[in-house]
């Protein structure tokens, strides 16, 4: 019992990403409408932020920012990884510029044919 | 100035895309002007590159001075010298050409167009000449938010075609991303010649495994390989003229040169072909990709969408040779690769130019086409007869190689699926060309006659027919100087 | 770093995911994404990655709910999923 | 097969894992010492791999470019639908028409590019905030070295001030302050002056990004050039995040038309 539960509080974080990962894919693939998808597409990018900050982190670590007067004798191992964190960052702004465009083109789909359910705009485009 | 090569071909088209949005704000007659000067320095300095690469190997700049595997490097070696030539000539050429049909179809946004042209052709550059695995995705996102708005501007279905692609290119990009952090949590590198070096011991590892066929699949989506190609031939055939003329021979080239750079030097020819056993259901999975392709295309009608079609089975190529993992077979995707640039910007110039006189694009409207427009049908006959693989064009040599990389593999069927698509893309081709050469006489009045493209059109689209045809009498020396020696060792 | 708290953050997570594509109204899509943001943002700051807490506070939990009440104002809420 | 996969990783918070062993020791040990900024996350950032982060920015900039491109109308059509407010509950009602005027009504008033909404608690209190706001997000651009926050953080903070202004008031009056030849100008401004950086450093006779470079032209040592380009750097982004911020909003917002707000 003691085991499983160390090997679940030492992967959950790792689980509980894919699972995230599960409920944005489904939402980008399964869903109807538009916004919809565009939801499950940024929870979709979000859980991957979250499986590359879990791997920067260090138990009995503290956050990356040098403490002052300590300058002389700083131990990795007393830090957090910094690295996936400016990875992270990166890929924030990443889905933000996505979300953005996302947005903006179903706006003008919505300007367009005036619905954002994806099979009433198939429907539309047949028959014109 | 030379060691600056690497940085200089990323940098300029950046520096000019904001310089071009910029007078776009302020004098829009300046755009053109301006971007035209970047990209022929850039292609200037790639091409320079190239030379510099076959004469003194393997180039590697430190961005910021900072050593391999702390800060972000590019490598220019054979491979990818040789694609960024490609990259940036193509786009110098496809810069010329678009400028009639951007001046009339975006003038009152003439800066903004550019500026994303731009930085679609700096977000290419970049994922070909990097040499760090997180800094391919940053710039393969560049390139995708550009296509997705370039795409978009089409009227009537562009942006819902835009949009499945933005969330396709999404999950192609994020499963790219999580393979890269599936080696980074396994490694702890993103350097790529880092990774490659540490990978070498890590043979039996599940999450390399894992990492591995995450972002193939990720790349492949990105690629339109084929059950994962739906957004593709939406998206190309609704995007406006000059974005398709730009986006269709860079974009999915570039993802195939992604697969390539992976699989053959990240994760080694090795580790790629021998440990995992996939190689031969990729090749038989390519060989459908390719037949279902040619179907696919053999059900259009709208010449447009026929042509993005192609693409399709040009990409299963590339994947099939690749996995070959034989020296021949290789040799003959990258070299297709290469090809493919200029045949696909070949077709689709001519075709734009067709369209740019006359609007509808059907069978039925091509009459008389080749005594009306002599020089654009002339190049779209030389861009079709590579594609189709016909001997004095580049095409065939680079399928001749496929083919006998096939051979000499066993994998008759893929040799199958190859002669099968090349009969597929003749019969394609010469239903439009049979519409276009014999003037029946019967038009309806409405039809005047059309004019030749402006020359502007013209000129560019001669000189890539040329090029196909120059580049297919110099196949030997291209082949044996450069991408021969371009393969890794473990390719046998 | 208390193991119990993160399990606690983690399933609100999941619960606030789920719930902004279950509901049936894109103005409430948006907020309750707003919320996972949020979440979100509380994770990474118990994570110890202050930066990325701090830029998903201002990006994820600010401007792409604002961005999304927006789209949602100027386009329609009636979903059908 | 995720969580097949994941059987391998090292558990979570292990600090003997590769991912923290291999390079990213180096980035804390050393941050002090080769670029005197004590915040890793900053100086690996800008400087260790600053050329991330000026894509980063030029992908904040093409989303802006693109939603621009995608939504602005220039022209002046007529737009397919306006909003009226009911004056006693408060409730918007959006009227589709073509052409046709509605019939005035005494208790509906016409949500059109004059109307301003005019909630007093709402307008003052966001007035009294949004200098606050704006100072604080100076603050983060300017301490970025020392703590969290940086350019980025700081230029979506002054970005959703004036946003918050276009909310309260009416994006006429946010147009008014910040114009969009302006913004337009801004956004390039700013990634300009992140690629100019690099290009100076270039031109400097060093690699692209090396801001060790500036110690040439500024009276500083190397290693405070390095802090210094990094402060450069984050002023860049913070200036280009905000206005492509506000471009973005606006561009969503008024459905190209840049006349009404929410």
């Amino acid at each position: 019992m003691d085991r499983i539960l160390e090997v679940v509080i030492a992967k959950y974080n790792y689980w509980i990403y894919i699972v995230l990962m599960m409920i944005g894919l489904y939402g980008v693939i399964a869903k109807n409408n538009l916004v919809k998808k565009i939801v499950g597409m940024s929870i979709f990018q979000t859980a991957i932020i979250l499986f590359f900050i879990s791997m920067g982190m260090k138990k009995g670590a503290t956050i990356p920012i040098i403490i002052h007067g300590q300058e002389a004798s700083v131990r990795a191992s007393d830090y957090i990884n910094p690295l996936p964190h400016v990875l992270m960052l990166t890929a924030i702004v990443v889905a933000v510029s996505t979300l953005g465009v996302a947005l903006a083109l179903a706006v003008k789909i919505y300007k367009e044919f005036d619905t954002l359910e994806e099979d009433e705009i198939l429907e539309k485009i047949r028959k014109s | 100035m030379t060691s600056h090569l690497p940085a200089l071909v990323v940098t300029v088209p950046l520096l000019t895309a904001f310089a071009a949005f910029a007078a776009g704000w302020l004098r829009p007659k300046l755009c053109f002007p301006v971007g035209l000067t970047g990209l022929g320095i850039t292609a200037i300095s790639s091409i320079w590159l190239l030379a510099e690469v076959l004469e003194a190997g393997t180039v590697t700049y430190e961005l910021g001075r900072w050593p391999a595997p702390w800060g972000i490097v590019y490598v220019v070696d054979r491979l990818n010298g040789v694609v960024l030539a490609a990259i940036s000539l193509c786009a110098f050429i496809q810069w010329i050409s678009s400028r009639a049909s951007v001046k009339s179809q975006f003038s009152d946004r003439i800066g903004a167009f550019y500026g994303l042209e731009l930085l679609f052709v700096t977000g290419v550059m970049g994922i070909t000449v990097t040499g760090d695995a997180f800094n391919l995705y940053v710039l393969l996102e560049i390139a995708s938010i550009t296509a997705y708005a370039l795409i978009a501007m089409g009227g009537g279905r562009a942006p819902l075609s835009s949009l499945n692609y933005v969330f396709m290119g999404t999950i192609g990009a994020c499963f790219y991303l999580l393979g890269v952090g599936y080696l980074y949590i396994m490694t702890g590198s993103l350097n790529m010649a880092d990774l490659a070096s540490i990978l070498r011991g890590m043979r039996s590892s599940q999450a390399i495994l894992v990492a591995f066929v995450i972002i193939i699949v990720g790349v492949w989506l990105k690629m339109g390989f084929f059950p994962l190609h739906g957004w593709l031939p939406n998206a190309y055939t609704h995007a406006p003229w000059p974005a398709t003329t730009l986006i269709a021979p860079l974009m999915t080239k570039v993802m195939a040169y992604v697969m390539m750079r992976l699989v053959l030097f990240l994760f080694g020819p090795e580790y790629s072909f021998g440990v995992l056993g996939l190689k031969d259901v990729v090749v038989w999975w390519a060989s459908l990709a390719v037949v279902a392709g040619s179907v696919i295309a053999l059900s259009q009608k709208d010449l447009k969408r026929m042509i993005t079609c192609i693409i399709l089975i040009e990409i299963a190529y590339m994947v099939g040779g690749t996995f070959l993992g034989n020296r021949s077979g290789t040799t003959g995707a990258i070299f297709h690769l290469v090809n493919d640039v200029f045949m696909t910007l070949c077709v689709f110039l001519a075709v734009s130019s067709l369209a740019f006189r006359q609007r509808e694009l059907d069978m039925d409207t091509m009459e008389g086409l080749f005594s009306e427009m002599p020089f654009t049908m002339g190049a779209l006959v030389t861009g079709a007869l590579s594609i189709v693989g016909v001997p004095p064009t580049c095409g065939f040599f680079s399928k001749w190689l496929l083919l006998k990389g096939a051979l000499e593999a066993g994998h008759y069927e893929f040799m199958v699926a190859l002669i099968l698509s090349s009969l597929v893309c003749l019969v394609l081709f010469f239903r439009v060309f049979e519409a276009a050469y014999f003037d029946h006489g019967e038009r309806s009045h409405g039809h005047h006659r059309m004019r030749e493209a402006p020359l502007g059109m013209v000129v560019p689209l001669l000189v890539v027919a040329i090029g196909i045809v120059a580049l297919g009498l110099m196949s030997g020396e291209v082949i044996s100087s450069i991408i021969e020696p371009a393969l890794p060792r473990g390719v046998l | 770093m208390i193991w119990q708290l993160d399990l606690v953050i983690l399933t609100l997570v999941v619960i606030c995911g789920i719930g902004s594509l279950m509901i049936k109204d894109l103005l409430g899509a948006a907020i309750l994404f707003g919320a996972y943001s949020f979440m979100m943002c509380v994770l990474w700051a118990v994570m110890g990655a202050v930066d990325v807490a701090f830029t998903e506070a201002s990006v994820g939990a600010g401007v792409s709910t604002v961005f999304f009440v927006a789209a949602v104002f100027h386009t329609t809420r009636r979903t059908k999923d | 097969m995720l969580i097949w996969a994941s059987g391998e990783f090292p558990p979570w918070g292990d600090p003997n894992s590769p991912a923290s062993l291999h390079v990213s020791p180096r980035y804390i040990e050393k941050t002090m010492e080769e670029t005197s900024v004590p915040n890793a996350v900053t100086s690996v950032l800008a400087d260790y791999r600053g050329y991330d982060t000026m894509f980063e920015t030029t992908v904040i900039f093409a989303a802006g470019v693109s939603c621009f491109m995608l939504l602005r109308l220039f022209s002046g059509r007529e737009r397919s639908s306006h909003h009226y407010r009911h004056i006693l509950t408060g409730l918007t009602l959006r009227v589709r028409r073509k052409g046709k005027q509605l019939p005035e009504l005494e208790e509906f008033e016409p949500m059109d590019s004059l109307w301003t909404p005019y909630d007093l608690i709402l307008r003052t209190l966001c007035r009294f905030l949004i200098p606050f706001i704006q100072l604080f997000a100076l603050y983060v651009i300017a301490h970025g070295h020392h703590s969290p926050g940086g350019g980025f953080q700081g230029g979506v903070i002054l970005g959703a001030s004036m946003i918050l202004l276009a909310i309260s008031q009416d994006m006429r009056s946010a147009l008014r302050r910040i114009r969009e030849r302006t913004l337009a100008i801004f956004s390039v401004a700013g990634v300009a002056i992140y690629a100019g950086t690099g290009a100076l450093c270039l031109i400097l006779g060093s690699n692209f990004l090396d801001y060790a470079a500036l110690s040439r032209i500024f009276p500083v040592d190397p290693v405070g050039a390095r802090s210094l380009g990094i402060f450069l750097v984050e002023v860049g982004v913070g200036i280009a995040v905000m206005a492509t911020m506000i471009v973005i909003y606006h561009n969503l917002a008024s459905e190209g038309f840049l006349d009404e707000g929410l």
